[in-house]
This record gives C-alpha cells, structure tokens and sequence, in this order.
C-alpha cells in the first residue's frame, strides 16, 4: 500500500456534481483506487483535517480540488492541500473560472445574507437571524467559516497545475487526467486537460450552420420546438458552442440543449464572456441603433449568459459596488 | 515570450521635431524614463529623427548595439513610418520590429500643460516599448499592378491624365457622366489671364482623346460598381443609351436636320437654358464623340410612338438610329483610378437676396461665358433677356463663396474670371461696369497685370459685399433698372448702384453626389465633399485608398493651370505603380491558425471581401492571404482565438493597454 | 383638411395677445378672433399673461427679458398640450428666441427655470410657439381656406408686408428673402398681390418714436415703392408695422406733398371679410390712412354672396 | 474624490477615419484634454470587446472607440460589427457596475478632427463630473462583532 501514490479529493464551494463525474467512473473507479491511495475524500470517505497535516508537504501526489473559494475555510484547506501536493488540479467550473456560485460576485456578503436569510420569499425568520463567525455561549466560543464579499477561483488562492474543465467534468476527462498523472508525463504547467478547440469542432450539428450566419433575433429555448439536426445558433438560439472549449462531446447540443458555455474559453482567450460576447454580437443581422437594441433584447440577462460559469475568472471579476 | 521572440533588444528614439514637439513635451525626460524599462537597451532623444543623421543614428545603434526592436516617438505612423522602417532596413532589421508613438499630432500639437503632455508621452512610450517585444519579423506581400487604368470625369483634368498615360502606352478606359468630354472648360469663352479661347486650346486635346488607340471613351456613362484593391480593380460601368449606334453612326448630323421639329425648342443644357435644341441633338458642334443623342423626355417617338421618324429616314442606310437601345454593362480590369469628377458651380437660387430667377436680367457667371461666346446661342451678341442691351453691368463677387451661410471656402477663381468677364463684357457692349468685391485675390502668374490692365481699362471697383439686389425705386434714375445695394467699405457708406444687368460669380462646389462617388471608390471626402486628398502638402493627388488619385475641382476649387498640373501629377503616380510593376502590401493580414480552428464560422460572413472562407474538406475556416485587406473584423470575431492578424496581435494590442494603463 | 390638420385646429389654439393687441394693434385681435370664429377653431387665451418684454427689454437686461418670456411659455405649459399662438411678431420672435436659447445654453436654462421654480411654476419645455401666418397656412391649410370664401373680392391690388420679425432668424413663418405665404393666402381668396420687394425691409420699428425723421423715411419708402409696384393697400402681419405705416401718411403727405393715402390692413381682416366676416367685428373701422378705400373695399351693407 | 483626479481613456481609433481625425486635429493645433490613450487598429471592427474589458480592469475610467461613420467604413462594415458589440458589450459594462458614460464609441471621419476635440473634452469632462470608478469589496469582509448569547 506505502509506495501507492496519494491522492485527495476535495470540494469548495460547489454543487456536489464534480465528485458525481468521479462516480461516474463507474467500474473504472476501482482501477483507479487500485492504483492510488486516497487519503481525503469527504463525499466518500471518513477523513479528518490531521490526517492531512500529518503528511509531509508534498506527501500527496495530486489533489482534485474542485468548487470555487468563497469562505475561510475553503482558503485554508485549499492551502494546507496545496502544501501537501505535488500537483493541484483544479477540477470542474467552480474551481477552474468560479462556476455557478461565482455569479456571487454581482453582490457582496451583506447583500447575500441579506436576500437568503431575511429576503427571499420562502424564508421565515422573523428574528432575522443571520450566519455569525462566531458565537458565546455558556464560555464558549463556537465559530463558522466566514462568507467572503468575492467569489474567487482556485488559481486566484493558490498556485494551480492543470484544469479539468466542466460543469460537471466529462468522466473521461477525469479518467484521462489521472492516467496522465500516473504516468508521470506531465505536460506543461497550466494546462486544461481538454482538447483545445471550441465545441463546434465535435458537435454533430457544426455543418448545419450556413457559411453566412446572420440573425434576425436571438431566442429562448422555450420559444421554439428546435430542430434536433440543425445548428442550434442558426436556429437563433443563444448557443455558446462556438466561444466554448470542447471535451464533452456536446452533451446539451446532443440533447437539443444549446451549449451555457461550462468548459470555458480556449487557451488563447483572456475573458471568456468577452468572446461569448462578440461570437454572438458579430452575427447580428441589424444596423440602425434601435434594430439592433431590439435583437439584443433577446439576450435579457448579458452577464448571467456570457459569464454564467466564468465571473470570477474574468477580466473584471466582479461586480465594481459603490466604495 | 522571450523564449518565444530570443533576447529582446530595444531602441528608443524620441523625437523634438525642432521644437514643435519639444516645446511642449519634455523629450529628454520621455527618453530617460524609457531607459528604465524593461528591455529597453538604447533610449535617446534627438532634434529630427526623420533627418539623414537621425536615421543613421538608428542604424548605427541597431548595429552597435545589436538592437532587434525600434520604438520611434516622434509624428504620425501616417507620416513617416515608412521613414523608419526603410531606416531599420539599411541595418539589417526587418522593417516590423518598427513601432511609432505619435507624440506631435496626438499630443505636442493638442496639448498645452507641459507635465501632462510629457506624461501622456511616457505612458505611450511604455505601451509601445511593451508591445514591440511581441512584434515578429514579417514579409512584405507584393501584388502585380494592371496596367490598365480608369479615368472618371471628362473635364479638362480627365482629358489630360487621359492623354498623358495614353502617351506614355498605357491603355486607359475614360468615363464620362455627360453625353460629350469637355467639361465646364468647354462652356468657357476665354480663358483668364492670357485670354486665349477655351475651345481654341480644348477641342483639340478633345479629339485627341477620340483619335487615340490607346483610349477607350465612354461618354453618357457611369461608374456603378468598384472592387478590389490596388492593382486589381474590378469595375463595372454601365453606358446609357443615347439610341445611336455609335458603331454606325458617321457623325454627319443629318438627323438632327431633319428632325420634325423644325425649330429648336428645347432647353439647351450646355448653353445655360439660354439656347434651344431640338428632341436629337449635339450638345455643342465640338462635341466629342462627335454623335447626337435622342432625349426621351421630349422625343416624340419616344412619348407617343408616332412619329414619322425623319431623323431615321435621314440616317438612311447607315441604320444609326436604334430606339430600342439599352443600357449596357461593361466590366473592366485596371491597376489604377484617377478621379477627376470636376465640381458644381454654385446653385445662384441659394442667394435670394441677389434676385437670380426673380429678376430675368440677373446671369450666373457661366450664362455670362457662353452669352459673350461666339460660338454661343446669341453669337456673341450681349442681349438681355428682356431684349436690351446692357449700358451699365454689376458683378457680384464671391457669390456662395466666403459665405457663413452657404460656403466657406474661397473659390480660387471667381476674381479673376470676373475681371475676365468685365473685359470681355466692356469689349462686347462697352458697357459700364462695376465689380463689387471682398478682396480681390489675383496670386497667379500674370494674375495681378491682368488686374492692373482693367484697372486702366476704366471698370469700376466698388468693395464690399452687395447687400441685395432689387428692384425697388428710390428716385427717377433707378426706373427699371437693378439696384445693388452695398456698403463701399473704402467711403464707408452705403451706395445704390443702378445697373441693366448684374452678374453673380458663382462659387465652386462638390458635386451633390460626390459622397456617394467616394463611398462607391471608398475613400475619404472633406466634411465639405471635396475629395480628400492623402496628405494636403506631400500627397496632394493621393487618397487613403492605394491606387486611387485624384486630380482638378473635385479635389478641392482650382483654376485651370493647376488642374492640369495635378492631372499630370496624378497620371505621374499611376505611371509610377503600373512601371514598377507590383505594390507591396501592408502584411497586416488576418490569418487561422488551423489546428486550433473549431470551423464555428462565425467568422465568414465578417469579411467584405470574401477573403475568409470555409473549406468543408479540413472542416477548418482559412483566409486567402491576398484578398485579406487587414482590417480584423473576423479576428475580434473568432470566439476561440484561433484567428491572429499580423502587426495587430491580440499580445501586442494587450500589451498597449497595460501599457498606457501601468505606472511603472 | 388632412386628418393630422382636423386633429389640430379641432384641438384649438392657447392665445397669447400682448400688449399692442389690447392697444394700437387691437384691430388684429378683433379680426384674429372673428376669423377664428368663422373657421370654428377654439381660441382660449392664456390666463395671467405677462408682457413678453418685447425685444428693447432684451437689450437691457437678457436674464430678466428671458425670464418674462418664460413665464409666458411655462404657463402655457401648465395649461395644457395645445400650441401658443402670438401675432405679434415681437412676441412671436422673444418667445421663440427664449427656446431656442434655453436649448442651446444650458446655464440660462437653468437660470431660468431655479428663478420659475422659486414662482413655484413648472419648467418651460414643449410649448410650441407658433404664428397665425404660419398656422393658417399649415395646419388650416390653403384648401380649407378657399372653400370657404363666401364673398367675391372687390378691392384693388395690394403689397403684401411681412416686416422683420416674424421671418428672422427663425424661418418657421416664412423665408426671409421673399415670403409669399402671405401673398398666397390673399390671392386665394380673391386679392392680387403685386411683387413687392420691401416685403421685410424695415418699418422703424421704435425709431418713430425716437428718431422720428428716420423711422417716418423708412416707412415713406415702403408706401411709396408698393404705390410704384400698383398697389392700393398694404397688408401686414405685425402690429407695429401696422402702426407704423397707417400714423404717419399724413405727415409724409405734408412733407413730400405726395398723395400717399393707402389702407394698412391685417391679412386677418382681408381673410376674416373674405370668408363673411362683419367689417365692424373686424376692427376694419379702425384704420387712419385710406379710409375712404376701405369702406369702398369692405362695404357693411354687403351682402354675404354665395362664391364657389 | 481626490484633488486633481484626471480620468485616463484607453481610446482605439480607426486607422482611416478617426486615427487621421486625430492626426488632422494635430496639424490644426486645436487643444483638448491630454487624458487620452489613442491605440490604433486597423477598423473599429478589430476592437474586441476583451480589449475594453481588459482596458477596465486595468484601471481605465473610459473607453473611447472611434470608427469611420456608418456607410464611410473603410472596409465597407467593420464599424457596423463595432457597432453591434458596443451595444451589448455596453449593457454588460453597466451590469457589472461600469457607468455608461465610461464606454462611448464615436463616428468620426477623417475630416472632422473638431470632433476629436469635442468628444475627447466632453467625455473628460463627463468623467471628471462621474469621479473615479468604483472599487471593488475587499475579498474579506471586516469581521463583525461575536455576539453575545
């Protein structure tokens, strides 16, 4: 067992749906656990905080680290990991670009506790109680992590080796990044473990998009039946396929879903709404000033669309508020 | 990056431009601040770079200090990029390792704070210094010229570049709006100051242009379609039907004799409305092509189809007449463009306070030309429209000209056509004839003897702009005539000057479509539609678009001796490119990288000119290297990054950015 | 009447008088309201009015000048949409001069509107100002005005005056150089106009009453070129041209011993009389020079003709 | 705001129209704010919206995109492409908190170097009157008092 490699799993602020593209590996997982010990997994397995700290600083061959940073808690473990690792990957949207929760950054802490413990209609809490770091009680002092004002990315906390894009991560990228892993030839630095083109480039639909795209109106899925065969943006559907990294084989362009954009951008771009942005903004039919506010009124929510995955990964990320 | 681009050497050369940047910003500063950044191995400022010691100053360092980046802050990349990229050249370094920060026009020229300035310099020093570590060695791409080449407008500018390239061998194919060349020097009686007759020295180059083998003359033409780009233009010119066959027809005018119309009843275009045509008729006996041509508007067989056609039974077995013709479509190949529209003479009904259409005995300038020309519907005979003949004359200066209410510009020629014009009116009626005039202009040669000459020739000379023209009454002596009321600014008081017939020197103007002619060649017009030349003072018959000149009025208001000169200088610019054969292009193409490609096409519909396109086999978009004009639409386009564009880097423009943003 | 010209004179017209039609104009405000009668456009005039400041307080002190003005229009705006209509051509001229500043000088507008706002009166915007020339012309219409011509016209020829004011600098009127809408209303009902080209020379203006022998000139070669022209009658839009070249015909008559004596009507009159207007509620017993010709012109006892 | 303040714009001009407009404003020796950054590309279609972003966070107060005016385009469309990502680049600047006084694209040939001057001033001076551009929360929020049972 000793000279078995050690690995760790761990999720921040995420949605439970990483460690699902683990299980996912169905049969596979047992080669995988037949290969490598796995000292943290806390979705899986019973493991503590010391059992970490008791292992030596680069102890543990690879963390998967997936979920984005948005809590005390979540800061220090994603260093004390990053500590004990050979190699930090960040693994899915969250940790990778922010993913879901990193639409946090359009408000700030008060504002969230705000809406989700007083504000939201299905709340009752008549005290208004909110979430306190810490509290006295009979001499002692109970604490609990404290929400940040900012969602960051894992590479915004620490230094991150490779990237599983995805939200949730295909199976067999996981797969393939850990046999990378295993067999010791690492590609360089920094690298997403995803091909490094858009999506187009394996969606079945890609040569049903005429050569000259331009469009009239941008629509909403539910306002269509769409056609299961042809190019979903030629359909005016606000698919993202063509500023998004491929890797999933086009799971939603397959299930007549328009691509939300969860792999990311390519390697060669800086701020993956900025090219969401311009992939749909450059193929607008209009002209005149009004024609054209008129289409873009189809895309109703700009940030929420370009940048559902990516806002703290992006060049602005997040949300200036008055000082 | 340096991995990418080896150890990045950087020279920094700043320069005062005499003092017209110095003044303002502190080069020496600039340069030593610049000596502190990163890879930065050469910074100095220097009096003018452009100069022969300060290229060589370039080169010297290039090689001493084996410098591969060039960041010249001097004037505008529009003025003299080429300057230093020749200069980095001559040492061995391909010319685009050269960037240039425009620190005259962009910031010594605009800005007065001096601190503010010199920091705006530093900033732009910075972001330049930046984005040269990302410039990469480049190959010009040279493109064939076709040595054909087009001249649209037949005016005496047209006619002259037409010739001087036919001299020279090269094939030109000259268009023309109006059914005859000639232009408006052809309606001109005399030509100022030397007072030789405008025919007697046009109708001959006229003929010329019809004689010549290496001429192709469309007149009753227009030019509806230009594509392409330097060298290889595609043009389309559609030519209206005059319904003569111009294959068959001898030009002996029998037609026009023997049209039903006895008398010539029409409005005669090419004499001001002053004459009459008939429905088949020749704008005037010189025309060229020497060919009738049948108005539609006031033939009858046109309007009723029932007339008895004796032009066509006068034509006889030539069958010249073809009422059936149609518009006709010709699609030419040429290397070069020469414009030579010409201009409008300024619509006299815009000044109704000078009584044109209102009062009969008020002429335009150019009625005026062709009432004392011999060859004019009076024969030369000054008559009024009311049938007198004139015993005291007004001319009125500067009409929509120097005007804040209709044009600003001075015309160039209305001083010296009217003193023409007042000769030959006192020579032809030896009327009394009085000039009003804001300043009279005469700075050509022999310009002010010709003043002088009328001065002695006893026409008055009354300063100030005429307030009105009317004809209101005062007293006995002011009966019937037209009334000029003016301030004479020399007495300093107002006067009423009585006169049988006023003339207005009309201004010079862009045609009314001239916006839509540059927008159909695509380049650039003055915010008063003139044709905008490359470079007011070193380009004077250049525009922005390569391979296209201009030349004449259409340019901006001259006379006649400078309109042929700049037609000579814009035929000298196009013998220039077709004899050197090919034009090397600005390598600022988009290109794909292949691999990285996910053949999205969002690209594909961004280019004008079907440069980028999609090969169905790789599944991949590609830009033809050619037919790429370099404007980065379809590189902001692409949604993956996968489409760069040569000297305008996504890396490099990054860099400026964090440049002109970073305080270092 | 298009529908756009029915939906607007139905709506009816805010009527701002000024001081020279309650005084030496008063024949314009009797024959603007009989002829508004006879179309059958409403006519309400503006309550609480002001004096407009007319164009000497716009020498004096222009924030002030513009203010008084401004009071007019914002009250006008209070009231409700309908456009403001003011025959004099000074009023006409400072209330459009007061927009057209407001828009282009922010500061003034400002200015303007805190004073208003201290008043507790609304911000001036939207009123738009018009002139009955020019609104008879548009949105009565040349059409509607011919058809209901009821009686033949029984004058001479007249010179049709449109003065300075109403044409410049604003040209909503008419051009400055040669306006004929005036001339076009009069001859569609009936009266030649002759070709005048005084038609917006000065009158005077105040200079009859400070430089008298200027002004008295000014309006001397404007009667005598429309004599020369074949005219026996000026018409005019404007109060003070009105009064000016009515007052003083004798006086030029002792003077150049010519024998100027010309009527000096408002094209209101002649319009009112040609669509059946009584002379009396015309105001057309008011004028001083050319009585004679008048009662020739626009007899009372004539009876309303049918005149298709 | 602090004394002094002086917005910086990142300014991308056109090659063909407003780069010369600039140039030409130059040569008439017409003065206006020095608080401009001209970056010259090609065709204001060649402004991707990554490049206004990346402007913004790196501290511009504005970004000033100068294109050939509609129809004049020097390569026929390009402004027409500009035009189209300014309007939705605009609405997604104001949803993450940047006014849109900040992000101005602007029509100007190369004729009308006045209007260089005009909107470089009416921009500074809108920019100015806006003050400095808001700041981001600090990651970490101050922590608030324990309460008390």
């Amino acid at each position: 067992m000793s000279e078995k490699a050690k690995v760790a799993f761990y999720w921040c602020a995420s949605c439970g749906g990483c460690e699902e593209a683990v299980v996912d590996l169905a049969e596979k997982i047992l080669e995988v656990s037949a290969a490598v010990e796995i000292v943290l997994w806390p979705v899986a397995l019973d493991f503590k905080r010391k059992d970490i700290e008791a292992i030596p600083d680069g102890g543990i061959v690879a963390t998967f680290l997936n979920g984005a940073i948005r809590s005390t808690e979540q800061e220090e473990m994603a260093h004390l990991l990053r500590r004990k690792s050979k190699v930090m990957v960040a693994l899915g949207s969250c940790s990778q670009l922010g993913g879901i929760p990193g639409l946090a950054n359009l408000w700030d802490r008060s504002a969230i506790l705000e809406a989700v413990y007083k504000g939201s209609p299905s709340t009752v809490n008549p005290e208004g109680t909110t979430p306190q770091t810490a509290y006295k009680d009979n001499g002692r002092t109970p604490t609990l992590p404290m929400l940040y004002n900012t969602v960051r990315t894992l590479d915004q906390v620490v230094d991150v080796d490779y990237y599983i894009p995805g939200c949730a991560p295909a199976a067999k990228l996981v797969l393939d990044a850990v046999e990378t892993l295993l067999s010791g030839n690492l590609p360089p630095k920094g690298t997403v473990l995803a091909p490094d083109r858009a999506l187009c480039d394996e969606c079945p639909r890609r040569d049903t998009r005429p050569d000259k795209l331009e469009l009239a109106e941008f629509k909403r899925p539910h306002q269509i039946i769409a056609d299961p065969e042809k190019c979903l943006l030629a359909q005016g559907l606000l698919c993202l396929g063509p500023a998004t990294r491929g890797g999933c084989g086009g799971l939603c362009t397959k299930g007549n879903m328009p691509c939300t954009g969860c792999y990311g951008p390519t390697s060669r771009v800086r701020d993956y709404g900025g090219k969401a942005l311009t992939a749909l903004a450059s193929i607008i039919e209009a002209k005149d000033d009004t024609d054209i506010e008129k289409v873009l009124a189809g895309i109703p929510d700009p940030v929420g669309t370009f940048y559902r995955y990516s806002l703290p990964a992006s060049l602005l990320k997040r949300k200036t508020l008055e000082a | 990056m340096s991995e990418r681009n080896g150890i990045v050497r950087i020279g920094v050369y700043v320069c005062h431009c005499g003092t017209n940047i110095a003044a303002i910003v502190d080069c020496k500063a600039v340069a030593e601040y610049a000596g502190g950044l990163y890879h930065v191995t050469v910074s100095r400022d220097y009096k003018y770079l452009c100069s022969d010691p300060g290229q060589e100053l370039i080169r010297q360092d290039i090689r001493d200090h084996k410098l591969n980046r060039i960041v010249v802050a001097s004037c505008s990349p529009h003025l003299h990029e080429h300057t230093f990229r020749t200069a980095a050249e001559g040492a061995g370094l391909n010319a685009f390792y050269v960037h240039m920060v425009n620190i005259r026009e962009h910031n010594s020229w605009v800005h007065e704070n001096r601190e503010a300035a010199t920091k705006k310099a530093q900033d732009m020093v910075r972001a330049a210094v930046r984005r040269v570590v990302f410039h990469q060695s480049l190959e010009k791409v040279r493109v064939p010229v076709h040595p054909d080449v087009l001249v649209v407008g037949g005016g005496i500018a047209g006619i002259h570049a037409a010739l001087t390239l036919a001299n020279a061998g090269k094939k030109v194919y000259l268009v023309e709006r109006q059914p005859t060349i000639g232009g408006h020097m052809a309606m001109f009686d005399k030509t100022f100051p030397t007072l030789d007759c405008a025919a007697c020295i046009l109708t001959p180059k006229m003929s010329s242009v019809k004689a010549h083998p290496n001429i192709t003359l469309w007149a009753h033409s227009d030019v509806t379609k230009v594509e392409g780009y330097v060298g290889n233009y595609k043009v389309e010119v559609a030519r209206r039907p005059r319904y003569i066959n111009e294959d068959l027809c001898s030009g002996c005018l029998e037609c026009i004799e023997a049209c039903v119309y006895k008398e010539p009843k029409f409005i005669d275009e090419f004499n001001m409305g002053l004459g009459k045509r008939k429905p088949i008729y020749i704008p005037f006996p010189q025309a060229v092509p020497q060919m009738p041509l049948i108005d539609i508007d006031t033939c009858i067989q046109f309007k009723s189809g029932k007339c008895k056609k004796t032009c066509v039974q006068a034509c006889g077995d030539r069958h010249a007449i073809d009422f059936s013709q149609k518009e006709e479509i010709r699609n030419i190949e040429v290397g070069t463009i020469i414009m030579a529209t010409g201009f409008k003479a300024f619509d006299a009904r815009r000044t109704p306070y000078y009584g044109y259409g209102t009062y009969p005995n008020v002429y335009t300038s150019l009625e005026v030309e062709r009432l004392v020309n011999a060859s004019g519907p009076t024969a030369g005979d000054v008559v009024l429209r009311d049938g007198r003949k004139p015993k005291t004359v007004g001319i009125i200066h500067c009409v929509g000209s120097r005007d804040e209410g209709t044009n600003r510009w001075c015309s160039r020629v209305c001083c010296m056509y009217s003193l023409k014009l007042a000769h030959l009116l006192k020579e032809h009626t030896d009327a009394e004839i009085f000039n009003f005039y804001i300043d009279i202009r005469t700075p050509g040669k022999g310009f002010e003897e010709f003043y002088q000459r009328l001065l002695s020739e006893g026409v008055h000379f009354i300063r100030g702009r005429v307030a009105e023209v009317t004809d209101w009454a005062l007293d006995p002596t002011e009966e019937n005539k037209l009334v000029l009321r003016v301030e004479d600014t020399l007495l300093g008081t107002v006067r009423r000057i009585p006169v049988d017939m006023v003339v207005l020197s009309v201004g010079i103007e862009p045609h009314e479509d001239a916006q839509d002619v540059r927008r159909l060649f695509n380049f650039g017009c003055g915010s008063e539609g003139f044709f905008l030349e490359r470079h007011p003072k070193l380009a004077p018959v250049s525009t922005f678009t390569d391979g296209i000149f201009v030349a004449g009025c259409c340019q901006g208001p001259k006379d006649i001796p400078d309109t042929v000169a700049q037609a000579g200088a814009a035929a000298a610019e196009a013998l220039a490119l077709i004899d050197t054969g090919f034009v090397e292009q600005e390598p600022n193409t988009a290109y794909v990288i292949e691999d990285e490609c996910s053949g999205c096409k969002t690209c594909v519909p961004m280019c004008p000119y079907s440069a980028v396109y999609f090969n169905a086999d790789t599944k991949r978009a590609g830009i033809h290297q050619v037919l790429c004009k370099g404007c980065g639409t379809c590189v902001a386009a692409c949604p993956s990054g996968s489409i760069k564009q040569h000297l305008f880097e996504d890396d490099q423009i990054f860099e400026e950015i964090e440049g002109v943003l970073t305080y270092a | 009447m298009t529908p756009e010209q029915a939906a607007k004179t139905s709506k009816g017209y805010l009527y701002f008088p000024g001081c020279s039609l309650r005084a030496t104009g008063v024949a314009y405000e009797e024959s603007l309201v009989e002829l508004f009668r006879l179309l059958n456009i409403p006519l309400v005039e503006l309550p609480d009015w002001n004096c407009c400041g007319a164009t000497s307080y716009m020498c004096i002190d222009e924030g002030s000048a513009f203010l008084l003005s401004a009071r007019n229009l914002s009250l006008a705006h209070t009231v409700n949409s309908r456009d403001l209509l003011a025959p004099c051509a000074a009023c006409y001229l400072v209330l459009k001069k007061t927009q057209d500043y407001a828009a282009k000088h922010p500061k003034i507008r400002t200015q303007v509107e805190e004073s208003l706002a201290r008043g507790g009166l609304p911000p001036f915007d939207g009123v738009k100002v018009r002139h009955p020339l020019e609104m008879l012309y548009n949105d009565v219409g040349r059409d509607t005005l011919k058809s209901n011509v009821i009686r033949r016209w029984r004058g001479g020829r007249i010179a049709c005056y449109y003065g300075c004011q109403a044409v410049r600098p604003y040209d909503e009127v008419d051009t400055a150089y040669n306006p004929m809408r005036m001339d076009e209303l009069l001859q569609d009902v009936g009266a030649p106009t002759v070709d005048y080209a005084l038609k917006t020379k000065c009158c005077g203006g105040s200079l009859t009453g400070t430089v008298h022998e200027v002004g008295v000139r000014l309006n001397y070669i404007l009667l005598k070129e429309a004599a020369r022209k074949g005219a026996e009658a000026i018409v005019t839009i404007c109060p003070l041209c009105q009064f000016n070249l009515d007052a003083y015909q004798a006086e030029i008559r002792k003077a150049t011993n010519e024998p100027i004596d010309m009527p000096i009507l408002y094209f209101t009159q002649v319009l009112g009389y040609a669509l059946g207007g009584d002379p009396k509620k015309l105001g057309l017993h008011r004028g001083i020079s050319g009585r004679d010709l008048i009662k020739r012109w626009f007899p009372a006892h004539e009876e309303v003709e049918a005149y298709v | 705001m602090p004394e002094n303040y002086e917005p910086k714009i990142v300014a991308f001009f056109c090659n063909w129209c407003t780069y010369l407009a600039a140039d030409l404003a130059g040569t008439s020796r017409m003065k206006y704010a020095a608080n401009t950054r001209v970056i010259r590309v090609m065709c204001s279609g060649r402004v991707d919206p990554q490049f206004v972003l990346e402007a913004f966070a790196k501290g511009a107060d504005g970004v000033l995109i100068g294109g050939c005016h509609p129809g004049d385009c020097h390569y026929q469309e390009g402004n027409y492409k500009a035009l189209r990502r300014y309007y939705l680049l605009k609405r997604t600047l104001r949803e993450m908190g940047i006014e849109e006084e900040r992000f101005r694209l602007e029509w100007i040939s190369a004729a009308e170097g006045d209007r260089v001057r005009t909107v470089v001033n009416d921009m500074v001076q809108k920019l100015r009157a806006l003050g400095p551009r808001k700041m981001n929360p600090a990651i970490e929020p101050e922590l608030e008092e324990v309460a008390a049972s």
